[in-house]
């Protein structure tokens, strides 16, 4: 077979930001399917449109997710990725890599696969980019042995995932990597087994500037902070303003709440602790001097989703602080709870917000055995359109 | 051999020794350059990352090439972000430098970090999935050779997240993104009466479409879409392949602004859209990429500093905001879904 | 027939505030009607329950509304309040009134009602409390010669109202009482004959302080504002200073736009003018230093009601600046324009803001003819469901 | 003779000759002491409003009283405002003391202006209306007693605007008021299949629930309520009187805060639910003065100068509210209608 051409792909390899198709050309030096994948993706620029069919279910066994079944809609031009399978590697806490594991996973997926990967998917599992059905058993027997497993698929819980946390970041209020890894393993079965109504995912950051930005992508979140005040630093304080930091202007003057007071001429913060809403603004503005409190833990937020189909959610508080400390017990209570919740009430792909929406949350903090807070809400309910329980009605 | 549900490995296996021995002790960071990251524990230890800009999208050769970097100047130890940035941890101060020299020998770019643009979350597209309305690796390169230079510069207002979705599923959770860019189709479905008898659960197709513009037809064990009700979201091709789609003629672009995710300061925010549709231009869709840089250039001429994309344009007010980018205002920027009545302005204060 | 006790209502003859009980006993010493009122009303707070039934129709020939059917559920008992129907008398403009016309109404009304009134009803009407069937027309009659006619009920335009405007206000922004009074006058058939899918109302105000509410209570709201830039009389700001007022604190900090500056040391006061939002409030708080600017005009918003079914809805702006001025013919064309709209598209008891809930905004304007501008939102819609007219689609 | 559609009179008859002089021309206004308006036209005139509260329940003889008022010391001119309060229109300012006197010498309450308590707009209840929840005059009396101090003296922080409605329809608006007192019925319609039967439209019925509760029945010609899905809206009463809502056992009052209408500084606003229940306990309803009087003390004690009271608590926050206050929270407060989404905290940032 002649090389094809790929112009439209070839103008992609221009310009100073690492490119893709260069990528692709260096798998395909190797493989065919990365050969084959090129010139397809070629085909998808000019005809402005997608050549992969709708996926049909493959995976390996024991498992009932983990794997995306894709097959070309041109088997006949292109064979090589008349089957494309994606696996999904469930990424170590925090996407911490020794450069062995990786290469470990480099020499996998050069004997098995198209030698293409995503570092990483939207989700956070290492995505492997593309192989035959016959060669899924396999890789992940191999992969296995590397001490990797699957990540989510389908409905099922999906791989939770976590900020840097205590690793790397001064601002972590619980541990974010052992929390994950602690959970990940606890729900091995709901990871693995789809069995709900839908997708569920768990993410979680070390504090409310929320790194892995879980209050949008995630069914749950659990977002670090602190229940009594933060501590401020005076001495450092008066370096920032000896750096000529503008800390009325960039600080005080931005903290959502006005519970910060700046006394220019003692070069001195403080804060009004009942009005401080720990949204991290000073602690991020001044690290050198400003710090959470100390009685750390998280806030759990749930329903958290993209667009389709009721609208996007943004997750909501269902427990204003929760301790988080190994073993994770109440958290993964509460989990159970919810999801035995769901599982009897969700529709067919009805993600656990969207159900919450349609039967009100009322209901569900009454099922699920949560007390209600104001903190769950912005504000209370404009209309007067209230359930009233049988109980409190005289008969 | 292979074991079932034995996990992903233990994370603390892959960290470097420098961040074993300050876990949990780290007190503040500084940003000596753009792309470097310094941390400073309780022991005084200290901690450089470097973020270097990644496809995402990469080969096995990739890897073992930025392998073969952090093996000589971090021990063996990288991490990835969020963002899908590779992270090279470096416990000796002075190997930072000689670090820095060999990514720019192989024109990795660093940067990120700040007051910057960082890599966009992005999806698969054309590259891997079945309902893209476009490519997002190509717009994504595109979009970042044009911005280029606000990754290793950290002189915006403040940190710019720009997301890329290919298709209204919104795997790259765009929706709360400074600057969103995503994939839309602009015709109904069309229904293939054969593969819907195959192998779909009509009454689920049916439950499927958000807006009910799908109706079994007993006669065809088929369905039919109500064409005018219909939005495209393409979620009843999610569940059945007989519901095709893509239209090549019709798909292209939307764009959508002022999200945000951390709670700092203000609570986050969905993005809002502002321009409805741009075609598919490949290569380097020309439109999105002068569309994104034109929202950016009017972001730094008019945000004070320390405001995000949204924290600006909910200060000067959405109004201002198509005044001063001169973007078109239509309709089609006015919600008609089920939320739409939040959106609606219930005020006479208002600016011309 | 002995006197009934009534010693609940008694209570509430005590206190500072005029007490209504005493009005009916007033009313009662020349009215059996009242006399039953006031003893139906004991009985209600002695069951804690309402003793009327669901109304019926009637009414005074040529009209479709006005009269508020309403009947006792206990006539054995209570006579003279077995029909005690209500009659709405379409007030002046701005609830202006010579003492001679006020006496004429109370005449008219000891004849041929109970000699209870509610000055004014809700709506803004004035509000005849309780006759009988065959009272209804002779009472119009009488009420007509007096120069008054019936108000809005039932499914029609529902009486106008508006603030005191230029009257007695120095903020007014166009003549709210002559434009109340003139499209009352234009829409009298709207008014009297029920023909719509629900009921529409009116209400006027002559600036953004809005004080008939217009934004809450009325499906179209007008509200007076200007095109340019607010006045402002630097001596009569220095007066204020004088006087001690926190200008900075009191004005400009409360400035939802920041549109103000004020200089302290010069005691002048500026404002940004594309910053302003014309709000009222430094108007409202300097009305001697602030005035409105020259070129003055109204805002139409559309879609206001109360909570019954939907939820309330505020009223929301469709029209950023309208001249407004007699004739009021852009207004009146719009006015018909959106009836005819609802009218067509409509469902039974669908108030104009629910039926563009329900087919959306853009319809509503492409089809009412009106261009959209930001003005008409907060901000644009967070989804990305867009309808895609057939013409910019490519065949 | 009547004739048709002759229209309300013409307010220029209405209007006394300094309002016909100084119309359109008026220039500040100042408020010389509680319910009493100094408006000062271009011309220099000067037009005293002195303000009167009035339980707008009234019988002739007292329009008449005040007619006589308004003939000694206004020429006889008078109005009435858009919340049922009287005002007298001085001209003259000497006759501003006098008439003062009168209205002392009549127990008739100056007042209502500026930072003060207004009258409580409201409705019919058990005097009129036939799906009252409770009665509207009687409360309002009892609450006018109960903050008497406040409707004649300036000393609130801000206006205060109470209404009062006697059932869902809520004819006093009271859905923007900075408090709202609310009836509320709390137990589902009483199907009469009888007066169904004879005189209403059952799709029409069907169609006037919000939450789908009432089905056709088509066995008894008749329909019957899904009572776990029926929230006691009383709008299917309204459609039909076979939906029996009254209930002498459940009906009360509710009260919700922090709405506001006009549009100075901070956009016009709904009122919030606080208290979802409260039993009917005529003639005084102390349950219900005793909330409204707690909740204006403690807004007294807290907001700011300028502040209204739901400027108030959006500046503290709802759950400081709830803490200040002390009144407790419950899931009944949490919204589960439709537009419930916007009411969730979709941050981490609150107070404790
Ligand atoms: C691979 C990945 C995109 C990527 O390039 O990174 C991906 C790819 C697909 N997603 Fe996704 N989603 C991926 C992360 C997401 C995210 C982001 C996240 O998890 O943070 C979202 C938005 C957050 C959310 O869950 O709401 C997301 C929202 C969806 C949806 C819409 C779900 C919804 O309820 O809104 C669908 C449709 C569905 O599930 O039927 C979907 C469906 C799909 C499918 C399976 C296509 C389909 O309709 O069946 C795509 C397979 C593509 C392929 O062939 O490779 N994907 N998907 C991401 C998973 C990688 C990983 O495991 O790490
Ligand atoms: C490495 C990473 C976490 C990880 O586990 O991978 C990370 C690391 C840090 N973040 Fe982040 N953030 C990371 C993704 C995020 C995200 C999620 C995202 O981008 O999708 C967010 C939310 C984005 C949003 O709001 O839309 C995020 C919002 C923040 C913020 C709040 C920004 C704001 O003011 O709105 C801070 C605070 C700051 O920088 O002042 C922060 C601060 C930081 C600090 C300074 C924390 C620390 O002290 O170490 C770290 C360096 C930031 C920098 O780049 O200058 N980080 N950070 C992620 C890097 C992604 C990348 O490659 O660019
Ligand atoms: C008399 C008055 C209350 C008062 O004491 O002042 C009143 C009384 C009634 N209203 Fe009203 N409404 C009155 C102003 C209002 C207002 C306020 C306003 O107009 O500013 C509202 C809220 C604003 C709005 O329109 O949304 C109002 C919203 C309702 C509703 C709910 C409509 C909705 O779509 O939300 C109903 C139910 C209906 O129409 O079926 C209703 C129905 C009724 C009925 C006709 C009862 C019924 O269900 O048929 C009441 C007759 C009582 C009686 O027997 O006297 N009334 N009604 C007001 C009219 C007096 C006047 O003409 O001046
Ligand atoms: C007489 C009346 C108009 C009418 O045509 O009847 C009126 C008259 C004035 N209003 Fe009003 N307002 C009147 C009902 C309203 C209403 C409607 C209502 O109460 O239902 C509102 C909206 C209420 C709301 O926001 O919930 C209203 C919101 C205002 C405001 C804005 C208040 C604020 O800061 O939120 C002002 C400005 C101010 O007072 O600073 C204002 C100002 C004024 C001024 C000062 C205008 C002027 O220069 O003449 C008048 C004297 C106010 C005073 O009482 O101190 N008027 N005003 C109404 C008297 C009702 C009463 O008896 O109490
Ligand atoms: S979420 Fe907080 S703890 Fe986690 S990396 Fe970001 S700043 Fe650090
Ligand atoms: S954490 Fe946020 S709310 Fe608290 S004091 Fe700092 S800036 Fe203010
Ligand atoms: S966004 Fe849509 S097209 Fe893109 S990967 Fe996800 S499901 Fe596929
Ligand atoms: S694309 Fe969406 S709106 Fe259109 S028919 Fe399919 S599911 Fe319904
Ligand atoms: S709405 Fe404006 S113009 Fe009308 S009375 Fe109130 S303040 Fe005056
Ligand atoms: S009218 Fe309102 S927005 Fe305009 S300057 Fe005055 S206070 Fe500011
Ligand atoms: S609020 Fe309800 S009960 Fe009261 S007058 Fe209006 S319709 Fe009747
Ligand atoms: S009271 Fe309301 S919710 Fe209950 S059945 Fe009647 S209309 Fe439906």
């Amino acid at each position: 077979m002649t090389e094809k051409k790929t112009p439209q792909l070839d103008e992609l390899e221009k310009g100073p930001w690492p490119s893709f198709v260069s990528e692709i050309k260096r798998a395909a030096v190797k493989s065919e399917a990365a050969k084959d994948l090129l010139n397809l993706l070629e085909r998808s620029y000019e005809d402005k449109k997608g050549h992969w069919k709708h996926g049909g279910i493959v995976g390996v066994k024991g498992y009932g997710g983990g794997v995306i079944g894709r097959y070309t809609d041109l088997p006949g031009e292109f064979p090589h990725v008349a089957e494309f399978h994606t696996m999904r590697l469930n990424q170590p806490s925090g996407w911490f890599y020794t450069t062995d594991k990786l290469r470990q996973i480099c020499d996998i997926w050069e004997k098995h696969g198209s030698g293409l990967t995503n570092f990483h998917g939207s989700t956070g599992d290492i995505i492997l980019l593309g192989t035959k059905t016959e060669h899924l058993q396999p890789a992940f027997d191999e992969y296995s042995d590397a001490g990797f497993d699957l990540g989510g698929s389908g409905s099922d819980l999906r791989t939770p995932s976590c900020c840097v946390g205590p690793g790397r970041c001064e601002h972590a209020c619980y541990d974010t990597l052992d929390m994950c890894y602690d959970i990940t393993n606890e729900f091995q079965d709901e990871l693995h087994r789809p069995m709900w109504p839908y997708k569920f995912k768990i993410k979680m950051s070390g504090c409310a500037n929320d790194c892995v930005a879980s209050i949008a992508r995630a069914d749950c979140s659990v977002i670090g902070t602190w229940r009594d005040t933060l501590t401020i630093d005076q001495d450092a304080i008066k370096a920032y303003a000896a750096e000529g930091l503008d800390i009325q202007g960039m600080v005080c003057d931005k903290c959502p709440t006005r519970a910060l007071k700046y006394d220019a001429a003692k070069q001195e913060l403080h804060v009004i602790p009942e009005d401080c809403s720990r949204c991290m603004h000073c602690i991020n503005v001044l690290p050198k001097a400003v710090q959470p409190g100390q009685e750390k833990g998280a806030t759990i937020l749930l329903g958290g989703k993209s667009t389709i189909v009721q609208s996007a959610f943004l997750a909501w508080v269902i427990v204003p602080f929760m301790k988080m400390e190994a073993p994770y017990t109440e958290f993964k209570d509460l989990m159970r709870r919810i999801w035995e919740w769901w599982d009897e009430n969700g529709k067919t792909r009805e993600r656990v917000g969207e159900l919450i929406y349609r039967v009100g949350m009322g209901r569900f903090l009454r099922e699920v055995g949560l007390a209600p807070v104001p903190q769950m809400v912005f504000r209370p309910r404009a209309n007067p359109y209230v359930f009233w329980p049988q109980d409190e009605i005289v008969k | 051999m292979s074991r079932i549900d034995a996990g992903p490995p233990n994370y603390r296996e892959m960290l470097p020794p420098i961040i074993l021995q300050n876990y949990g002790k780290w007190q503040y960071h500084e940003l000596p350059q753009p792309g470097v990251l310094k941390h400073v524990s309780e022991n005084g230890s200290e901690l450089y990352s470097v973020r270097v800009g990644s496809p995402r999208l990469v080969s096995i050769d990739f890897i073992r090439e930025i392998c073969d970097l952090a093996d000589t100047y971090c021990d063996g130890y990288l991490r990835f972000t969020s963002r899908n940035n590779i992270e090279f941890l470096v416990g000796d101060p002075v190997k930072v430098a000689p670090l820095l020299q060999a990514l720019e020998a192989k024109g990795l770019p660093v940067g990120g970090t700040g007051n910057a643009l960082s890599n966009i979350v992005h999806t698969q597209g054309w590259v891997h999935c079945h309902t893209p309305a476009t490519d997002a690796s190509g717009i994504v390169k595109s979009v970042m050779d044009d911005l280029f230079e606000h990754f290793g510069h950290m002189d915006l207002p403040a940190k710019l997240k720009i997301a890329m979705a290919c298709c209204l599923n919104m795997c790259g959770a765009v929706h709360c993104s400074d600057i969103a860019i995503l994939g839309v189709h602009r015709t109904p479905p069309r229904v293939n009466d054969e593969i819907i008898q195959k192998g779909t659960e009509i009454p689920t197709l049916v439950g499927a479409c958000p807006t009910g513009a799908i109706r079994p037809n007993p006669k065809t064990k088929s369905v039919v879409v109500n064409e005018e009700r219909c939005m495209y979201c393409g979620n009843c091709y999610t569940m059945s392949p007989g519901m095709q789609i893509l239209d090549e003629k019709n798909d292209g672009v939307a764009i959508l602004v002022g999200g945000k995710v951390s709670n700092a300061r203000t609570a986050p925010s969905f993005s809002r859209l502002v321009i409805p549709f741009m075609p598919n231009n490949p290569p380097r869709w020309p439109e999105v990429t002068e569309a994104v840089h034109h929202i950016v250039d009017v972001w730094m001429k008019y945000a004070r500093r320390g405001e995000r994309v949204g924290e600006w344009i909910e200060r000067i007010g959405w109004e201002k905001f198509f005044g001063l980018t001169g973007l078109p205002f239509s309709d089609k920027l006015i919600d008609d879904f089920i939320f739409s009545k939040e959106t609606f302005r219930t005020t006479a204060a208002f600016k011309y």
